[in-house]
């Protein structure tokens, strides 16, 4: 077994771990950790792949690098899971200070309000 | 020397990594930051030894980058510590009424 | 004017002339638009956007009119790079279809929101404002890349391009139950997205390539199917359902499209939830269409059915107006995934009849949320118990509704009657007739519901009502525009039904849709499915009567109590957030069996 | 190689146990404090996978920013903790969910062990082609050149997450101050640390920006620390944040992209495809595209840790309330 | 000369490692926070020093030295200053409030109330 081999079998078990916290999980916060686990352990799963694929580039002898495309977008796919947490941290952030709570268990849905195009 | 290298980036992880035993017994936050801190300066210089004994390039980059964002979890720390001194006190009357509704339907 | 037309028509045609170019347009111009947005005056936004809409419009009708006169698929390579490097483009009947179909649809909703989302004098620019229509266009702009991408990871791109501008238009009002749902929507969705990209990685991990026309060579060449395309097609699969809200994944749908401002729930429920249901047919009919075994067919299915029923007998019991809509939908996302089953054998009126459904279900249920919002504006609630005299305040929204409405049960000329005409033809000459049965009763179903709605807004009220604020006639117009839109999809000439099928794979039975729908309009056709519908309506009208007798019953429609409330509690087990992620695995691992089993 | 194993053994290990921590524990704030390691060690994971561009991006992005992000709403969050834990879904659903986690990350397993060998990979291609762009770093090639439809879309998907995040602040907010980063002013060391540190860091940042076209590092990697930057004077208070109306900050937050769009619509004429670069200028455009973008992303993953904007006199009240 | 420079690395990176032992023996072993942060901020920078001093002749040019030193010096940096930040956030409050009364001492994250749910 190769390192690689094994970062591969870590990516799985992230995540496997981290689908397990984002549905079982009753706060929030702990609920985006989760997504980070799992986005973690796809994008360690893309390195894998990624080192992989730079056997040919051994095998030409033109260095150890390794597939530059998954990498590529590892990076892009980093950037967007920032965002994402980013939007996520801060709408419960804004959930806790209006009605004092950090999870999404036990929701009703929306009671019946003066909804309609409410103008500024 | 390669082997060695790795060996003691090995043992450089392996020994900061029985500091985090901090991190799950606490027992104040301030004591799992400190050891987040150390599994910081510790991963540096595995991160060093690791690339200079693979060959890899630019490791010292990613080093540098690194020991730049230590200090920030320290400073979330800080600064959150001292929000979440305010938070309680400016959402009271909201927390009791959170506590009512979270009772079980 | 008239020396303009020449003129524009000129413009028109070499806008033709561009080629695979044009599809650079719809994917530039919205992406343009948001970003310019952050820097125009924000007192002239929603002229802004009204324009970029017009010329979105006009560049989606040049690329359908190219698709046509062609009679082939455009493609693109992006940067002269081809695939596998590069990315590539392509725009076949289908995409063109839902390119025009978002352009309208967004025009419409720029329309009706110029009032809701104009600036007040004195102020420079409003937060509502401004997050509106930046949201706006990076919701079109992530709906067009879908629909043209053929990049497995620019579709994950503009997937969440659609879901970061989505998200934040549900809790535009800041209360805290949208907030709570739109949070849910984003982490639902996430979840959703991350599969996806999971998928996409062992696809490329084991082909090297992330294009899905080289990936779909790839995949039939093989002898032997590499074990990861099993596990990376139901992850896809699984991941873009979470997106579409298919029962039983429907957690976050319901209070999201129920709590957002009107016109962002129109786009909601008509496009947003579309886009991944496009990607799925693209993974199922496009990249490997030689997997949809039996049996996974069967699954999807039997989720679309379930969707069906149970969005509609749950639409029955809602007692607000925007969550019986918002139920509505997901029974109608059910619709588009009766044609699994359908299409399995290789025809290809099954997926023609799905593009119909998702061009008529989105004028029509975007026409209804924003009749509701005018409704709901004028009232100050949208209690449907309150809705007595709205039809005598408000006629041409409440009779916008019901045309809308007679598009979602399927009855003629609407685009509805076309896809049901369609599925129902399918289910019988594939011997499947339960399908058949579902779609009947599903249509039924929905009769009883927006038969009960406007019954109770032709009621007199007791008092006068009074509209608090009276809409703008022309967003009353806007609304009945886009009904009569869905209305009267079924009188297009059957060639624009013969536009989706260009550029498809499987073109073997190609004008066998146009076939079928030529004797739709036959008078016993019509006749049978249009009697069912009226004893429904004359039920409804009698339930009614008996329930003004005996006024007590603050509920919806309730045949019994007791069933009405299991399925209540039904619908809240369902809406569970654990609950959701467990039936969300079940499914992965059913998926998976079934590819691997049934084979 | 048996010493490289056990390096690696031992990072995986880790990995999974932090995880496990991240997953487990009862406090957010821990598993938070937990995250911040995890990132760590996937640094080294990225370096061992010989990936340093990524290593980098996840150093900066993946461990720094977003544990600064998770560190602080933990705090904000810890009061309305304690309800949570009762909301917990009963046993027999945890362990159905667990088994179910556990089936699928073993057929992931399965599957990665399974991979194809030899693996197919777009490296060569990728290598031939470099030289048509004027660039070194084959991954900066893919980034800019073969697939800049995908880091153009993803620097533009930043804006709409921004302005999520403001359209999160209230109708009496709006036009004021980012009120996430309200100015901490306790003791003597944190203004320190914020006149200090940002020198190195923006010539750090500048410097990754520079290198990224021929060695590794690039725009977001060089962004993430530049933002970093901002952020600490930020939060010592030496700088207020922007307001959401500032009129330059709005210009500077879409230059970048809108300068990507604006010369690969100049490729359709130059170089016969949009987002094209003409071959002699291919190097030049993507640096003046690459310095752009850093300007924009920057700002933007400055501003999305800034918040939601708070009226004036919150902020005030807030900043006083510490210093 | 290669062997002489190979001892002095693996001299320089053992002494190194010993120190991180240290700290981490000194952050589990010390009675409270301020002593941990003291065993902490002295033996990871000197262990940092000495790896970094130990694998300079392992660098191949002149870059690879500039940058190694570089790393060190950051680490200095915020290591000193972290520990200062830290060392502000949990000091007892009775210290503060000998000297400025007016110091809140609600702000103190390492109280017995805010870690009593760990």
């Amino acid at each position: 077994m190769s390192g690689t081999t094994l970062f591969g079998l870590c990516a799985a078990a992230l995540v496997g771990l981290g689908l397990y916290g984002l549905i079982c999980q009753p706060g929030a916060l702990r609920k985006i950790l989760a997504f980070n686990l799992i986005g973690s352990g796809v994008f360690l799963l893309f390195g894998v792949i990624a080192q992989r694929g730079g056997g040919v580039l051994a095998l030409a002898g033109t260095g150890a690098d390794g597939d530059p495309v998954p990498q590529a977008l590892v990076i892009t796919g980093l950037v967007v899971a920032f965002a994402a947490t980013a939007i996520a941290v801060t709408l419960l952030v804004r959930l806790a200070e209006t009605s004092a709570r950090g999870t999404l268990e036990g929701d009703e849905p929306a009671p019946p309000a003066p909804a309609g195009e409410r103008r500024p | 020397m390669t082997a060695f290298l790795l060996g003691a980036a090995a043992f450089i992880l392996g020994t900061v990594a029985l500091g985090l035993v901090r991190i799950l017994r606490g027992p104040g936050n301030a004591d799992r930051m400190l050891a987040a801190q150390l599994l910081g300066t510790g991963g540096v210089a595995a991160l060093l030894l690791l690339g200079v004994a693979t060959g890899v390039g630019s490791v010292s980059e990613v080093g540098l980058l690194l020991a730049l964002l230590a200090a920030f979890g320290s400073v979330a720390f800080v600064t959150g510590a001292g929000r979440a001194s305010e938070a309680p006190a400016a959402d009271s009357a909201a927390g009791t009424q959170g506590a009512a509704r979270s009772e079980p339907e | 004017m008239m020396a303009l037309q020449p003129l524009f028509a000129a413009w028109f045609a070499d806008l033709m002339d561009l080629g695979g170019l044009l599809l650079v347009i719809p994917l530039m111009l919205p992406v343009v638009g948001l970003l310019l947005a952050l820097i125009v005056r924000g007192r002239s936004l929603g002229r802004f956007a009204l324009a970029l809409l017009l010329l979105g419009l006009t560049s989606a009708a040049a690329i359908t009119a190219a698709v046509a006169t062609g009679d082939q698929a455009l493609h693109y390579q992006l940067g002269g790079w081809a695939p596998p490097l590069g990315v590539a483009l392509k725009a076949d009947g289908l995409s063109a279809v839902m390119l025009l179909t978002t352009a309208v649809v967004l025009l419409g909703v720029g329309i009706y929101a110029q009032r809701g989302f104009q600036v007040p004098a004195g102020l420079p620019e409003t937060r509502r404002s401004l997050a509106f229509w930046t949201l706006l266009c990076g919701i079109w702009g992530g709906i067009n890349t879908v629909f043209l991408g053929q990049d497995l990871f620019t579709l994950f791109v503009a997937l969440e391009l659609l879901t970061f501008s989505a998200v934040p238009l549900v809790a535009l009002d800041g209360r805290p139950e949208t907030l709570a749902a739109a949070l849910r929507y984003l982490l639902f969705a996430l979840l959703g997205s991350v599969l996806y990209l999971l998928g996409a990685v062992l696809f490329y991990g084991t082909y090297g390539t992330l294009d899905i026309a080289l990936l779909a060579d790839l995949i039939a060449g093989a002898d032997a199917l590499p074990p990861a395309v099993p596990v990376a097609a139901a992850l896809m699969t699984v991941g873009l359902l979470a997106k579409t809200a298919l029962f039983p994944l429907h957690l976050w749908l319901p209070p999201a499209h129920a709590g957002a401002p009107p016109a962002a729930s129109a786009v909601l429920s008509a496009l947003v939830v579309k886009a991944s249901f496009f990607l799925i047919l693209r993974i199922w009919f496009d990249l490997m269409p030689a997997l949809l075994t039996l049996t996974a067919a069967q699954v999807l299915g039997a989720l679309g059915a379930a969707a069906i029923l149970f969005g509609n007998l749950v639409a029955l019991r809602q007692t607000r107006l925007k969550l019986l809509i918002a139920y509505s939908t997901l029974a109608q996302i059910g619709y588009l995934f009766l044609i699994f089953p359908l299409a399995a054998g290789g025809s290809s009126v099954a997926i023609t009849a799905g593009a119909l459904q998702v061009v008529s279900h989105a004028c029509a249920k975007a026409a209804m949320f924003m009749a509701a919002g005018l409704i709901a504006a004028a009232l100050g609630h949208d209690q449907i118990r309150g809705l007595g005299g709205i039809g005598r305040a408000l006629p041409l929204t409440v009779l916008a509704f019901g045309l809308a409405g007679l598009s979602l049960i399927g009855l003629p000329p609407s685009g509805g009657y076309l896809v049901k005409t369609l599925l129902s033809a399918e289910a019988i000459g594939t011997g499947q007739w339960w399908w058949y049965l579902v779609v009947q009763v599903g249509g039924l179903l929905t009769a009883a519901y927006l038969f009960f709605v406007l019954s109770q807004a032709l009621s007199a009220s007791p008092q006068p009502t009074i509209p608090r604020e009276h809409p703008r006639l022309v967003q009353q117009l806007v609304v009945l525009a886009l009904a009569l839109c869905a209305l009267l999809l079924g009188l297009l000439p059957l060639s624009a039904v013969d536009l989706l099928e260009i550029g498809r794979p499987a073109a073997a039975d190609s004008g066998a849709a146009s076939a079928l729908l030529a004797d739709a309009w036959s008078l016993d056709k019509l006749w049978s499915g249009l009697w069912p519908v009226l004893i429904v309506a004359a039920l409804v009208i009698a339930v009614r009567y008996r329930q003004q007798r005996k006024p007590v019953e603050p509920e919806g429609i309730k045949p019994t109590a007791a069933p009405g409330r299991a399925l209540d509690q039904l619908d809240s087990l369902l809406r569970q957030w654990p609950v959701g992620g467990l039936l969300l695995l079940v499914l992965v691992a059913a998926l998976v069996q079934t590819m691997l089993v049934g084979r | 190689m048996t010493s490289a194993l056990v390096v690696d053994a031992a990072l995986v290990l880790l990995v999974l146990g932090l995880a496990l921590w991240i997953t487990a524990a009862r406090a957010a704030y821990g598993a938070a404090v937990g995250f911040v390691a995890y990132g760590l060690l996937l640094t080294l994971i990225w370096v061992r996978l010989a990936a340093v561009d990524v290593a980098m991006t996840e150093a900066a992005l993946g461990s720094g920013l977003t544990g600064l992000l998770l560190l602080g709403a933990a705090a904000r969050l810890a009061p309305y903790e304690a309800a949570e834990h009762q909301r917990r879904p009963g046993l027999g659903l945890r362990v159905l969910v667990g088994v179910l986690c556990a089936a699928i990350a073993a057929g992931l397993a399965a599957v990665v062990l399974l991979l194809p060998d030899p693996a197919p990979s777009q490296a060569l291609a990728v290598a031939a082609h470099l030289p048509a762009t004027g660039l070194g770093n084959p991954v900066t090639g893919v980034l800019m050149a073969y697939r800049a439809v995908d880091t153009l879309l993803e620097s533009v998907v930043l804006v709409p997450a921004l302005i999520g995040v403001w359209s999160l602040s209230t109708e009496m907010g709006w036009g004021g101050r980012p009120g996430f980063l309200t100015p901490w002013r306790s003791g003597s060391a944190l203004p320190l640390l914020a006149r200090v540190l940002p020198p190195f860091g923006i010539l750090v940042g500048i410097h990754l920006v520079w290198a990224g076209a021929d060695d590794p590092g690039g725009k977001f990697q060089g962004a993430a620390v530049l933002a970093a930057m901002w952020i600490l004077v930020m939060v010592a208070g030496l700088r207020e944040p922007p307001r959401v109306s500032d009129r330059l900050m709005r210009f500077l937050l879409v230059v970048g992209p809108l300068c990507f769009i604006g010369i690969g619509a100049a490729g359709i004429r130059l170089a016969g495809a949009f987002l094209a670069y003409p071959e002699a200028y291919a190097k030049p455009l993507i640096i003046a595209i690459e310095v752009g973008l850093t300007i924009s992303v920057t700002a933007v993953l400055g501003l999305l840790l800034a918040g939601p904007p708070v009226p004036e006199p919150q902020y005030q009240r807030q900043s006083r309330r510490r210093s | 000369m290669s062997l002489a420079l190979d001892l002095f690395t693996i001299v320089a990176v053992t002494l190194g490692a010993i120190f991180f032992l240290a700290g981490t023996v000194g952050l589990l072993r010390f009675p409270d926070t301020l002593t941990r942060l003291h065993a902490l901020t002295k033996a990871d920078n000197l262990g940092l020093g000495l790896v970094v001093l130990g694998l300079l002749p392992q660098a191949t040019a002149p870059f690879g030295w500039i940058g190694l030193i570089a790393v060190w010096l950051l680490a200095l940096l915020s290591g000193a200053t972290v520990g200062q930040l830290l060392a502000e956030a949990v000091r007892p409050p009775e210290w503060d409030q000998a000297r400025t009364p007016d110091a809140s001492p609600v702000g103190h994250p390492n109280a017995p109330e805010a870690s009593s749910h760990d």
